[in-house]
């Protein structure tokens, strides 16, 4: 058994916050993720891109606990997680805002919201509230309102807010900018960018790759399962690759 | 010609209206936008449209025909199609049977020659499947002809809804975010698909977010805001409308 | 030598069981003995037993089987009526002696060549009630039944009977499978014009319900049950509301009030002390039913000298004067029953147990 | 008001607070997993019949009753353990056929260990019927009444105003976001099948007295149950207890006024009615999908 | 050629090989008893799953329809003396046209409201049948006469098990025409999604009633045919837990498989039959393999082992 290669940026970072290493994933018989290894610094904004079918989604579901590893670890500062439930992930501080934005329907606004601060105490879940209301007044407006009647892109936010409520130590996208107006796009951007400078460690998997690429620091490029590509954010964006593959130019 | 015209549409869910006293017309063969923030309406325009929802007052027009009462297949029959927002995509199906449900009018629906298999329903049946490889071929699909839907990526799953769309053999095609989801490079390829598509004499009428998109392909820009119209143009017009740039575009949005 | 083989098919469980789990129990308890004493004509006695969960649509099934897999020299069963109704066809056709332990007349009327059965028939229980109600000149009677076909064809005997006998049906209320309080039916016999006496038609916990259901909205009026209610857990689900209740049972149930003269007090003082001993819990009546049955069938077959099916239902249709658990049997061509109302008592509870009445 | 009605309404009432107990087991289960457990009528038979065989074999009452419940929130515990959970990714049609499957092993347990035939339990209060203008009233119907009152209240809070509750009701919409929320799901899981087999062993030793208890006896009220559950709007506690007494009140009216041997179609014509005009039953409210 | 081994003509043949050969090792009429109530509701199996696996709606009441079925031959041509067949086909009728008109509201409601729903209306039909003493013997049941058609008499096993084997080939293969066609489309993409259904033309309502009349005008003809060779029918028959079984029987053997319906229908009716061997613990075992079935093989029999040979080949090949 070789050991999985490691890339001069893991050995870089002295004390990675998520460690990822020979990580592979299966659906029955078909294997979308293969020999995957990555690292991110603690406060760290990393992005993740990719074309569609690439294993994003999946890598995000793995790290999460949502989908077995079959092979490889995955270590949140320092402890190995490979094999906690989801939710004893989420109590490390590891969250995830998912795709397709997974509302809970038939509860109201206000109820996501909470139960998003789950492993939180009382004033800690009021505090959130507040903010996440500062932040998407659209959503204060319709408190009682059950999620599944909001537009598509009042979900979006609604997603986005719930996750900031666990107070996340490392924060996972799933295409959080989808389905959003370009002003709320860019207000998501900067929202980001203000975490990762408040310390929240981050992991972006985002189809708008300029942008991603525009606020990370790092990159990391997969394709059919496989992670082909990574740099300093800046250099991935004039790379002649990702340029045609990804950014349409 | 106008193809499409709503007259003081409105509809509200409890007591604030998701459209209110809408009024716009859509020219046959245009490649039409509507915009707006979350929750201007567009979504619930696009329902009125295709009658999903029954509209609290108001009429609309459909090729010169009031279809305000008439029930969503009866629309399809129209010449009336869409995607969704939130794919409603049959995962029971293969991909192919998917796309071959978009042909359901094409086909033949009636009971008894089906159970029975006549000829020619099979002889129907087997020209709409080849027809249907071709749809999926043409928005990008081919390597999912034989997959089965519940296993593909969200990116297939919204070429898939346009090729279902497509089947249906449309006059006037909504689509609901098409791009959500897609990088910029299948962007592109999607834009250059919906100027096939109205190069074909469909009418291509477009919500969408992505700005690059919806500067490239529209010959007409509706903006929403409020369940109201803010204003309509060319894309120029939109662009430089500062109140269009307050509620919706950003600074961002407008040099997209 | 080949044994000798019995094929039962009852309502083992569901929600004939407390009728066909006495039955098969009593089944098992004599072919047991039987064989331990060296079985009949000696050859062992194998008994076979399928339960239908008290479905009629189980029973033709398990009778094809026992005809055709299991090669049976004749059948004991059919708890209920239905069951029994659903095979005669079959049973008829294969030609097998088969003894019904269910309750309806029509089952031997007409009489069909191969089919006997043993329970008094429920017209036997209602003229027995009604003989006595009458006696108490109690005549405006209020019916209650339940969901059930034995309760159904009590409810009908009763309806048809009552003309003949000068009584007349005051109210007429039924209550559903699984109900829990009747209260509502009974407030109407209640009203109903004139009562005299209530009769409630049914079998198994309903009959506990309806005697509390009683008491509490006070009816006032001699209550009747059927044979239906004739074990020790009605009285003991009764709670004291039993208290008064009068029906018709067949004389086993009050076996140590019998006189010592009486013709059935041997055979059913055996019957209740094997079935006791082995079992440990009361005996119901409706054991036996199946005690008739077994033994009818095997003193056939040692009259007959074999297990030739014609022979044996021939000899069953000679059957005479067996004393039973039930009451006497005389069968006759006309006949496939041979017990008459005589073999039937009537008892009252009584300080929490059953009195036999004159 | 006459005697009578009265007297109907009592047993309408009474009977309807037991079909809203066993209900309330349905939303509950429902309420974290949108299955439908088959089995919760079997709940109520477990208690009834242990309480009953404890009582029998000398133990004290208010003991018998207190493990008679226990048991049964054994039993439902393991049957989310042993048959529910591990067949998590199950569709929901598929689940309900593994309740059915407990409810028939159940059923036979109890026979092979509690026997075939009925028994009763004594009343908490005495058998002494209270008379209200006319018409009696059995104590323990207010036993039934006056804990169902206790428990609405109690799980109305519990739903509405209490973390767990919404987690409850997160794992039931969404599990793969209940568990990304650090809602532990299948502790949620076990959780509900404990709440409602407590349920319905409460309704359990509640109703013995006065429906007694043997083997099937949770088979018509297990589907009482459904009928009250679905009528009132699956998942809300209040409509479990709206269509109980709705199911048990036009019962014992149409026994008593109309005729009863169609008393129960007649109460399945009502629910028709009410379901074809209010879709989602009398709590459920309007659907929260949108295209 | 190549149509000839598509699954569903190799299925067809599989199947008419199956009831064809069995005659073959079937020992004595008890045998072909079983054969025979495997058929029969293998064939309301069938149907049903026509409405449950692919058009997802679900019914608990589709025994009333069958036990409609067989009191219709049973009262027609017992109490009025009736030729069979026309008593069959009235009955079927009669079952179509309720149905239909029932299916409107009905069909309206959606999961486990719609599961309500069909459930009362299997327990009114059985209420119905078992009061009306006068016209159905009540729950005691009644006798129907033998089935007579072109001046024949169906009678004894095996008459009965070729009779019933073609019904049951003719509705498996008519469903399989129906699944693999523009109907059977419809039907499926009303279960993934209504509105993007209707909006590619399909009228939901329409095929919605459609399929839920189909299955149960087969339901009634094989409550027909069972009634005429039973001899005798109850209430039971049309009874809430005989609706269970057949949706048990449909999901056992996997939902939207016709064969599963068809496997699930057989694994159900024989296992009682298996199982007499446990004796008191019938009830005890046959719940523990319904839960242990269903938990190991969530899919149901047909698809989960269709699955697992595909892999076993697929991997055999790699
Ligand atoms: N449930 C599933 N069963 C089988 N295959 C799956 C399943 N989900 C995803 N896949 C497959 O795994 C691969 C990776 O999918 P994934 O959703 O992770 O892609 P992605 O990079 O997130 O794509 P997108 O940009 O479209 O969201 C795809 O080929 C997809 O078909
Ligand atoms: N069925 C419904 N019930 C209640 N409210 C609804 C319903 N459908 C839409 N709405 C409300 O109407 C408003 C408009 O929603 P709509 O989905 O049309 O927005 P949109 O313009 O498509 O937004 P987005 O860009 O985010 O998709 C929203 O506030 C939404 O919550
Ligand atoms: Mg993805
Ligand atoms: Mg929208």
């Amino acid at each position: 058994m070789s050991s999985p290669p490691i890339s001069a940026r893991e050995a870089a970072i002295a004390e990675p916050l998520l460690e990822v290493q020979g990580l592979e994933a299966r659906y029955g018989p078909i294997r979308a993720l293969a020999d995957v290894s990555l690292a991110i610094a603690d406060g760290g904004l990393v992005t993740l891109i990719g074309g569609n079918g690439a294993g994003k989604t999946t890598l995000l579901r793995v790290l999460s606990g949502l989908l077995p590893a079959a092979a490889g670890t995955i270590r949140l500062a320092g402890q190995d997680i490979t094999a906690l439930a989801a939710s004893a992930r989420v109590r490390l501080g590891l969250i995830q805002v998912p795709e397709g934005r997974q509302v809970l329907a038939p509860l109201s606004i206000e109820d996501n919201l909470l139960l998003g601060g789950y492993t939180r105490t009382r004033r800690e879940q009021a505090e959130g509230l507040e903010q996440a209301y500062a932040m998407f007044p659209a959503l204060e407006q319709r408190r009682r309102t059950a999620a599944g009647l909001l537009s598509g892109g009042q979900q979006q936010m609604l997603a986005i807010a719930r996750a900031l409520m666990a107070k996340p130590r490392l924060l996972l996208l799933d295409e959080p900018s989808m389905g959003l107006s370009p002003i709320l796009v860019d207000e998501v951007f900067e929202t980001i960018v203000r975490l990762a400078a408040a310390g929240t460690t981050v992991f972006v998997v985002e189809q708008n790759a300029f942008r991603a690429l525009s606020i990370a620091e790092h990159a990391y490029v997969l394709e059919a399962g496989r992670i082909i590509l990574e740099g300093a954010a800046g250099a991935l964006k004039s790379d002649h690759r990702v340029r045609e593959a990804y950014l349409g130019l | 010609m106008t193809l499409l015209r709503v007259e003081n549409l409105s509809k509200s869910f409890g007591p604030t209206p998701a459209i209110e006293d809408l009024s716009f017309a859509i020219s046959l063969g245009t490649i039409h936008s509507i915009i707006g923030p979350n929750g201007a309406g567009k979504t619930t325009l696009f329902n009125l449209i295709s009658g999903l929802y029954r509209p609290t007052s108001g009429t609309i027009w459909f090729d010169d025909a009031d279809i305000t009462a008439l029930p969503p297949h009866r629309r399809a029959r129209c010449g009336l199609s869409r995607t969704f927002q939130n794919l409603q995509i049959f995962l029971n199906l293969s991909a192919l049977d998917n796309v071959m449900v978009g042909y359901h009018l094409a086909c033949d629906g009636r009971f008894l020659p089906s159970l029975l298999r006549l000829p020619s329903v099979v002889r129907r049946d087997r020209d709409y499947r080849e027809r249907a490889v071709a749809l999926m071929r043409f928005v990008g699909l081919e390597a999912f002809v034989d997959a089965a839907a519940d296993a593909m990526p969200y990116g297939a799953l919204k070429r898939l809804e346009l090729a279902r769309a497509l089947a249906v053999q449309p006059k006037m095609l909504l689509l609901d975010e098409p791009a959500a989801g897609l990088n910029p490079k299948e962007t592109a390829e999607l834009d250059f698909l919906i100027q096939q598509i109205a190069a074909q004499g469909i009418t291509v009428v477009l919500v969408e977010h992505d700005m690059r998109l919806v500067w490239s392909v529209s010959n007409h820009i509706l903006v929403l805001d409020h369940g109201r119209k803010l204003t309509e143009g060319t894309g120029w017009e939109i662009r430089h409308n500062e109140d269009v740039v307050a509620a919706y575009l950003g600074e961002g949005g407008r040099h997209r | 030598a080949e044994p000798i083989r019995l094929g039962a098919f009852l309502a083992v469980t569901g929600k004939g069981a407390f009728l066909g789990d006495p039955e098969k129990k009593t089944l098992e308890t004599y072919v047991e003995k039987i064989s331990g004493e060296g079985g009949v004509l000696g050859r062992k006695v194998e008994l076979i037993v399928y339960d239908t969960g008290s479905e009629a649509k189980e029973a033709l099934t398990f009778v094809k089987r026992l005809i055709e897999q299991d090669k049976v020299d004749a059948i004991i069963g059919g708890t209920s009526t239905g069951e029994t109704m659903a095979v005669i066809r079959e049973v008829e056709a294969a030609a097998v002696p088969f003894i019904s332990l269910a309750g309806a007349a029509e089952i031997v009327e007409p009489v069909k060549k191969w089919v006997f059965k043993t329970p008094h028939t429920d017209r036997l229980a209602v003229e027995k009630l009604f003989t006595d109600m009458k006696a108490r000149g109690l005549t405006k009677i209020g019916i209650l039944s339940g969901p059930g076909g034995f309760d159904k064809s009590c409810r009908t005997n009763a309806m048809a009977l009552a003309p003949a006998k000068g009584l007349t049906i005051v109210a007429d209320e039924t209550h559903g499978a699984g109900d829990t309080d009747m209260t509502p039916q009974l407030t109407r016999i209640k009203g109903a014009p004139g009562l005299q006496a209530f009769l409630y038609c049914g079998f198994g916990a309903p009959t506990s319900i309806v005697a509390k259901n009683v008491r509490q909205i006070g009816l006032g009026v001699p209550h009747y049950q059927t044979h239906g209610s004739a074990s020790m857990s009605f009285i003991q689900g009764a709670e004291g509301a039993a208290e008064g209740v009068r029906l018709p049972a067949a004389a086993l149930l009050v076996v140590d009030q019998l006189p010592a003269d009486h013709p059935q007090k041997a055979v059913a003082t055996a019957y209740r002390d094997a079935y006791t001993e082995r079992y440990k819990e009361p005996i119901s009546t409706f054991g036996g039913h199946a005690y008739d049955g077994l033994f009818i069938v095997l003193e056939a077959i040692k009259r007959a000298g074999g297990t030739d099916k014609a022979k044996v239902r021939d000899e069953i249709e000679k059957t005479n004067r067996f004393i039973g658990a039930d009451g006497i049997f005389t069968m006759s061509p006309t006949d496939h029953l041979g017990l008459d109302t005589a073999s039937f008592v009537m008892v009252e509870v009584k300080d929490g147990t059953w009195l036999l009445l004159n | 008001m006459s005697a009578d009605f009265l007297q109907f309404l009592f047993s309408g009432i009474t009977q309807g607070a037991c079909y809203a107990l066993v209900g309330l087991g349905f939303s509950i289960i429902y309420n974290a997993s949108q299955v439908i457990n088959f089995a919760q009528g079997e709940f109520v038979m477990i208690a009834g019949m242990a309480a009953v065989g404890l009582i029998d074999a000398g133990a004290p009452f208010v003991l018998a009753l207190a493990a008679g419940v226990a048991l049964t929130v054994v039993v439902g515990v393991a049957l989310e353990k042993f048959a529910i959970e591990p067949a998590r990714n199950a569709s929901v049609v598929t689940l309900i056929i593994i309740t059915i499957g407990a409810s028939i092993f159940l059923r036979g347990a109890a026979e092979l260990l509690g026997g075939r035939g009925f028994r009763s339990m004594p009343a908490f209060s005495g058998n002494e019927p209270i008379v209200i203008g006319g018409a009696a009233l059995l104590p323990q119907s207010l036993w039934v009444l006056g804990v169902t009152v206790v428990i609405i209240f109690a799980l109305g809070r519990f739903f509405n105003a209490t973390m767990h509750g919404k987690a409850m009701l997160a794992t039931a919409y969404n599990p793969v976001m209940a568990q990304l929320m650090g809602i532990n799901t299948r502790l949620v899981l076990s959780l509900s099948f404990a709440l409602a087999a407590l349920l319905g062993g409460i309704a359990g030793v509640l109703i013995a007295p006065l429906s007694l208890t043997y083997s099937t006896v949770g088979v018509m009220l297990g589907l009482k149950g459904f009928c009250a559950a679905i009528l009132g709007g699956l998942g809300k506690p209040m409509g479990a207890i709206a269509g109980g007494l709705l199911v048990g009140v036009s019962e014992a009216m149409t026994a008593g006024y109309l005729s009863s041997a169609y008393k129960d179609a007649v109460a399945f014509v009502i629910i028709l009615v009410v379901l074809v005009v209010l879709p989602g039953g009398l709590f459920g409210g309007r659907s929260v999908e949108r295209v | 050629m190549a149509s000839l081994w598509q699954p569903r003509t190799g299925g067809l043949l599989a199947l008419a090989g199956v009831v064809a050969g069995l005659p073959l090792i079937l020992p004595n009429a008890f045998y072909y008893d079983v054969a025979i109530l495997v058929g029969i509701n293998a064939t309301v199996c069938v149907g049903l799953n026509l409405l449950i696996g692919y058009a997802g709606q679900i019914s608990l009441g589709h025994a009333g329809f069958f036990a409609l079925g067989a009191y219709a031959s049973a009262v027609l041509t017992g109490d009025h003396g009736w030729p069979p067949l026309a008593a069959l086909a009235a009955g079927a009728a009669g079952v179509g046209m309720l149905s239909f008109v029932l299916a409107q509201p009905i069909l309206k409601l959606k999961g486990h409201y719609l599961a309500m729903g069909t459930l009362g209306l299997g327990i009114i039909i059985s209420i119905v049948l078992n009061q009306e003493a006068g016209l159905t013997g009540g729950p005691d049941g009644m006798p129907v006469p033998s089935l007579r058609a072109l001046g024949h008499t169906v009678a004894g096993e095996h008459a009965w098990y070729a009779l019933v084997g073609l019904v049951l080939i003719v509705s498996v293969w008519l469903t399989l025409n129906l699944i693999d066609s523009p109907v059977g489309r419809a039907l499926q993409a009303v279960h993934g999604s209504e509105s993007a259904a209707a909006l590619t033309g399909v009228d939901v309502i329409r095929y919605k009633v459609l399929v839920f009349v189909v299955s149960a005008v087969l339901a009634s003809l094989a409550g027909s045919l069972f009634a005429h060779y039973a001899g005798f029918i109850t209430p039971a028959e049309a009874s809430f837990a005989r609706s269970i079984e057949l949706v048990t029987m449909v999901v056992l053997g996997g939902m939207a498989s016709t064969f599963g319906a068809v496997v699930g229908a057989a694994v159900l009716t024989i296992l009682p039959q298996a199982l007499t061997a446990f004796q008191d613990f019938k009830m005890l075992v046959f719940g523990a393999v319904l839960m242990g079935t269903m938990i190991f093989l969530r899919k149901g029999l047909v698809p989960t082992l269709a699955g697992l040979i595909r892999n076993r080949m697929r991997s055999g090949r790699a």
